[in-house]
């Protein structure tokens, strides 16, 4: 009589599941092929209308355009600038200017 | 202070290290202090108790050393976008003062926490605890170590201010220039690639020499050793220009990168694994006519070293097949 | 086969609840007979039973196994026995797992997991093949006609299985030595007739056997070679019964 | 070794077991570990995914942008300024953009309304993105009404609108031309919104920045290596709200774990003491709890990770999505070109599985320490 042991069980869901992080890889070289023309029409588009920003949140200027925003413009509807809950929280008010600023004078 | 996921991952596992080892350390202390075996007191059982513990503590502590310090690497490498004028792991690291002494701290802890493991092993042979207090005292210097470790690396994390002009790697790692990676890039190549073939012939021939003779042991360890220091120095002398295919990149982190087709990390896990396989063997030495241990010592100093050689063989294999198969050539 | 010099057990030295539970007890069991050690609860039975069954080390004195097989062990000194009063819990483990068979008072069986793996769980750590074990498992499963209870649950069983399967997972490692403390102790008399009758196959096989208990069945039945009386933690007689 | 290999594989057979007798208890920390590996990676996979097409998109975007800053505020800037740079050595082009937002109270959302250089449209015409016509319900050849700054109503015809690849980048866009983005809006003669710089060398960029900011100490030089950067940070997973929310379910997590860990059932007690009372020995007790926490952790790892990749890439993260719709009206739709990264999983792994296996060290000790008399003695 055969019994299958509980770790060949156990050996055969890590080995499907390392099958399928491969499978995983193996999509994203797909996908990422197949969406090549569409990411080259993108870059194109944005190369000729000079756009500098992805169009993500469109609710308030610095999340729409959080490269070109204002020093200032999250705390000018709100001080910690939670007024545009949730992507207000993905997108932090941009800390480069100011340091540029700093190493331009 | 830059706060990412990695950083926080890093801190995380050195902070979780430091206590286990803080506590294993501790209990070090009391077994230094009050061992008796002869005795069955409920000390001396509470003990030896104990010791199943810092074992465990141990090896999950080189699995976290090992593991932080290739996520270290990466992580520099990674940071290498924040900072103006660094373009690899090489310029972050370069940040601040305590970039590379952390680096050089982690490879160190992770050889001898190997080490420590490869005593440990000895150890739980013989059926008298011979080498309690040999591992003990390994431990008191192992522990601080890691301590110091974690706070440096705390401070170099700490010191991390976006967009700092550093030097690249190009700057950091070219010939010409005063620091230490410049004297590694400075070494001549080619009496370099001599130096490397000739000092890992000499570890090979050695532990086939002590596998089959049972005679230097210890000449093996220290061959091992310059092995694994001069193959580190190799990395960046001569190594990375076949692999770069460029006669000025001397930069030993960018092997790791997905260009070069992850390379580094069979590169330096093999060459990890030699050094610690290769230190294991001397470190046992002074051990082998210990009565309970007569039996045991030889066999797995037999087996360290055919570890040991098949790490570094495969590591030259890497290094000549690299070297072989490209079109650079110096 | 075990012999014991002036063995001590203490518990809790040094404290004001200081106890000692086995005083200076020195004695001989012989190979291939059954040992009873006989006495009320508390006089150090179980304790002593742990000592020579290498669960617990004495707080003093001298326990001297012959023809013991270790592999840490070199086999050029095996002859005159081998003290284990001071070996660490590793190696003492594993003398416990290839010399001594135990079967516990409450037969301490694992709920939840079949009879099989019950049978098996000493076999685990060794290190041995799977399939190797399982076979003498089913072996024994036979043997104690208990094989339509395979992949039954432990808590389904009555009370004479268990003590079956207790004394079969007792036997997976093949052990030159039998430990039992108060087998009867919760059966009926039909059960421990039962249980003494699987006693006196093993002993027969050649096993050593070594069980405590103040069950009459046991220390008055003509299997018993040698009966010890114990009181207070000290031997208050002994003797070859036959 | 093969002996090594059995007593292993033995002791995982044991301890799926044991883990499988405990099934509520063990399949629901099994859940809530996959939970929470499963928001944190479609978190990363999402940021990751986005992060890479914004590398991808605006590599080509405008070397620099000059923009003129007016009490603290972004402020039109004048065309001639744009004359004077283009003369400082080392500058290829300057182009001035004429862009700003225009908020359409019918719908309540926000679009940005752009002037494309080289006349793409025909005056009184604009080109829309999807998400406005999506919005607007509007197809080709519609006319749609705006209002310009004077309140009187403006009719523009739309000539085109643009594919659905273009989501991502153009999908609150209006393109309109110049006389109309002036009839609507009425700026200042002689005035843009701000200046779009290309250099010859990538190099000197640094440079042109430095000698227009002297020269115009009223304009900001805003590069793109910086436009890349600050996406970089603004995609770096830090400080976001999820991830604070997410540390504390992590850390809750590992208090439960702990919990479950150090708060051995007395049961539980009594059956370490039977496995060490049959010849189990520390160290094999040891490993039985490795591998029990191995086992809840890997698993939860591997199925996380696998679900999260599902969620992300096939379901375009429908979870996420009400998240980070927020209360904008017009939602980009587009579907993620899938890319992961393996070091962030890495991290994520070192986050979530080793302090779990920490938690988990002393009390497996503890459990495994148990006298093996215990269990003869009770």
């Amino acid at each position: 009589m055969f019994k299958v042991r509980k770790s060949t069980y156990y050996l055969v869901f890590l080995v499907s599941c390392l099958a399928m992080f491969v499978a995983m890889t193996l999509h994203v070289r797909y996908g990422q092929a197949e969406a090549k023309t569409g990411s080259e029409y993108r870059a194109s588009l944005a190369e000729k209308l000079m756009i500098t920003d992805l169009c993500l949140f469109t609710e308030a200027r610095y999340t729409r355009h959080p490269s070109m925003a204002d020093l200032d413009t999250p705390f000018q509807d709100h001080p910690v600038s939670l007024e545009h809950f949730p992507s207000g929280s993905f997108v932090s008010p941009p800390d480069f200017t100011a340091r540029l600023h700093e190493l331009i004078h | 202070m830059i706060l990412q996921p990695a950083i926080l991952a890093l801190l995380v596992s050195s902070f979780l290290v430091s206590l286990m080892l803080l506590y294993a350390g501790w209990y070090g202390v009391l077994i230094l202090k009050n061992w008796d075996l002869a005795s069955g007191s409920d000390l001396q059982l509470n003990l030896e108790k104990r010791t199943y513990l810092i074992s465990v503590v141990l090896g999950y502590a080189l699995v976290f050393q090992i593991f932080s310090l290739f996520l270290y690497i990466f992580t520099a490498d990674s940071l290498h976008t924040q900072f103006v004028g660094a373009m690899c792991a090489a310029g972050s690291l370069n940040v601040n003062h305590y970039g590379y002494p952390t680096l050089l701290l982690k490879i160190a802890n992770c050889l001898l926490s190997g080490v420590w493991l490869i005593i440990n092993f000895a150890d739980n042979r013989g059926y008298d605890y011979p080498l309690i207090k040999a591992k003990y005292s390994l431990l008191m210097i192992l522990a601080p170590l890691v301590v110091l470790e974690a706070l440096l690396q705390f401070g170099y994390f700490k010191g991390l201010h976006a967009d700092v002009i550093t030097s690249c790697c190009g700057s950091l790692f070219s010939a010409g220039k005063r620091s230490v990676g410049a004297d590694l890039a400075g070494l001549p190549a080619i009496p370099m690639e001599w130096i490397f073939f000739g000092v890992m012939a000499a570890t090979l021939i050695s532990g086939v020499v002590f596998c089959f003779k049972e005679w230097g042991g210890y000449f093996f360890s220290a061959a091992s050793l310059s092995t694994f220091i001069i193959s580190a120095a190799s990395l960046v002398s001569f190594i990375c220009l076949y692999i770069y295919e460029l006669p000025t990149h001397h930069c030993p982190f960018c092997i790791l990168q997905k260009e070069y087709g992850y390379i580094g990390y069979a590169l330096y896990a093999t060459l990890l694994g030699g050094g610690i396989t290769g230190l294991g063997v001397g470190a046992l030495m002074p051990f082998k006519k210990i009565a309970s241990l007569v039996q045991v010592v030889p066999l797995i100093q037999r087996r360290l070293t055919w570890l040991s050689m098949l790490f570094y063989l495969l590591f030259t294999i890497l290094v000549a097949s690299k070297m072989l198969f490209t079109s650079f050539r110096l | 086969m075990i012999e014991l010099m002036q063995v001590t057990k203490c518990f809790n030295a040094g404290k004001s609840n200081e106890f000692t539970a086995v005083d200076s007890v020195s004695l001989t069991i012989g190979q291939g007979l059954v040992t009873v050690l006989k006495g009320p609860s508390g006089s150090g039975k179980t304790t002593l039973l742990t000592l020579i069954g290498c669960m617990a080390r004495p707080s003093s004195g001298r326990i001297r196994l012959n023809d013991i097989n270790a592999s840490f062990f070199p086999e050029t000194s095996r002859k005159g026995g081998f003290d284990i009063s001071s070996l660490p819990e590793r190696f003492l483990t594993e003398i416990r797992r290839d010399t001594f068979g135990f079967i516990f008072q409450q037969f301490n069986l694992i709920k939840g997991i079949t009879v099989l793996e019950n049978i098996m769980l000493p076999a685990y750590p060794t290190g041995r093949g799977h399939a190797l074990f399982r076979k003498r498992a089913l072996e024994l499963l036979e043997m104690f006609n208990i094989s339509r209870h395979e992949t039954s649950r432990v808590e389904w069983l009555s009370g004479g299985e268990l003590q079956r399967v207790a004394i079969a997972r007792a036997l997976i490692n093949d052990p030159a030595v039998i430990v039992a403390d108060e087998p009867t102790a919760h059966l009926d008399s039909k059960l421990s007739c039962e249980f003494m009758e699987i006693i006196g196959n093993l002993k027969a096989e050649g096993k050593t056997i070594l069980i405590a208990s103040h069950d009459p069945i046991v220390y008055d039945s003509r299997l018993a070679d040698q009966v010890i009386e114990m009181r207070d933690g000290r031997i208050t007689g002994s003797g070859l019964v036959s | 070794m093969s002996s090594f290999i059995n007593r292993h594989r033995n002791i995982i057979d044991f301890a799926l077991s044991s883990l499988l007798r405990r099934k509520i208890k063990n399949i629901s920390l099994l859940g809530v570990y996959t939970l929470i590996i499963f928001v944190l990676a479609s978190l990363i996979f999402f940021v990751h995914a986005l992060r890479r097409e914004a590398a991808l998109i605006l590599k080509n975007a405008p070397d620099m942008v000059v923009q003129r800053l007016m009490a603290g505020r972004h402020e039109l800037i004048p065309v001639d300024y744009g004359q004077k740079i283009s003369s400082i050595r080392g500058v290829q082009d300057v182009v001035p953009r004429l862009w700003g937002y225009y908020f359409d109270p019918a719908i309540g959302s926000n679009y940005t309304v752009m002037v494309p250089r080289d006349n793409m449209v025909q005056p009184d015409n604009i080109i829309i993105g999807t998400g406005v016509a999506r919005v607007r319900k509007a197809s080709v050849r519609d006319l749609i009404a705006f209002q310009a700054y004077d309140k009187t109503p403006l009719l523009l015809m739309i000539q085109q609108i643009l594919p659905y690849e273009s989501e991502l980048v153009a999908a609150d866009l209006i393109l309109m031309s110049e006389q109309d983005f002036q009839s609507m809006f009425n700026l200042p003669k002689g005035y843009a919104t701000d200046l779009a710089v290309s250099v010859a060398n990538p190099r000197e960029l640094v440079t042109v920045a430095t000698k227009i900011a002297e020269q115009f100490p009223d304009t900001r030089p805003i590069l793109k290596s910086e436009i890349l950067r600050t996406y970089d940070s603004v995609f770096d997973w830090r400080g976001g709200m999820m991830i604070v929310i997410m540390s504390a379910a992590i850390l809750s997590f590992i208090i439960f774990a702990w919990d479950k860990a150090t708060g051995l059932s007395a049961e539980e007690r009594k059956e370490i003491g039977i496995l060490k009372s049959i010849g189990w020995e520390t160290s094999d007790v040891l490993f039985l709890k490795f591998w029990e926490g191995i086992v809840i952790s890997l698993s939860a790892f591997l199925c996380g990770v696998l679900l999260a990749y599902g969620h992300v890439f096939f379901f375009s993260a429908t979870i996420f999505e009400h998240a980070l719709k927020g209360w904008s009206i017009l939602y980009p739709q587009f579907r993620l070109v899938p890319a992961i990264d393996a070091f962030q999983l890495t991290v994520l792994f070192a986050l979530s599985v080793l302090p779990y296996t920490v938690a988990t060290i002393v009390p497996a000790w503890l459990a495994a320490s148990a006298d093996p008399d215990a269990a003869m003695r009770s």
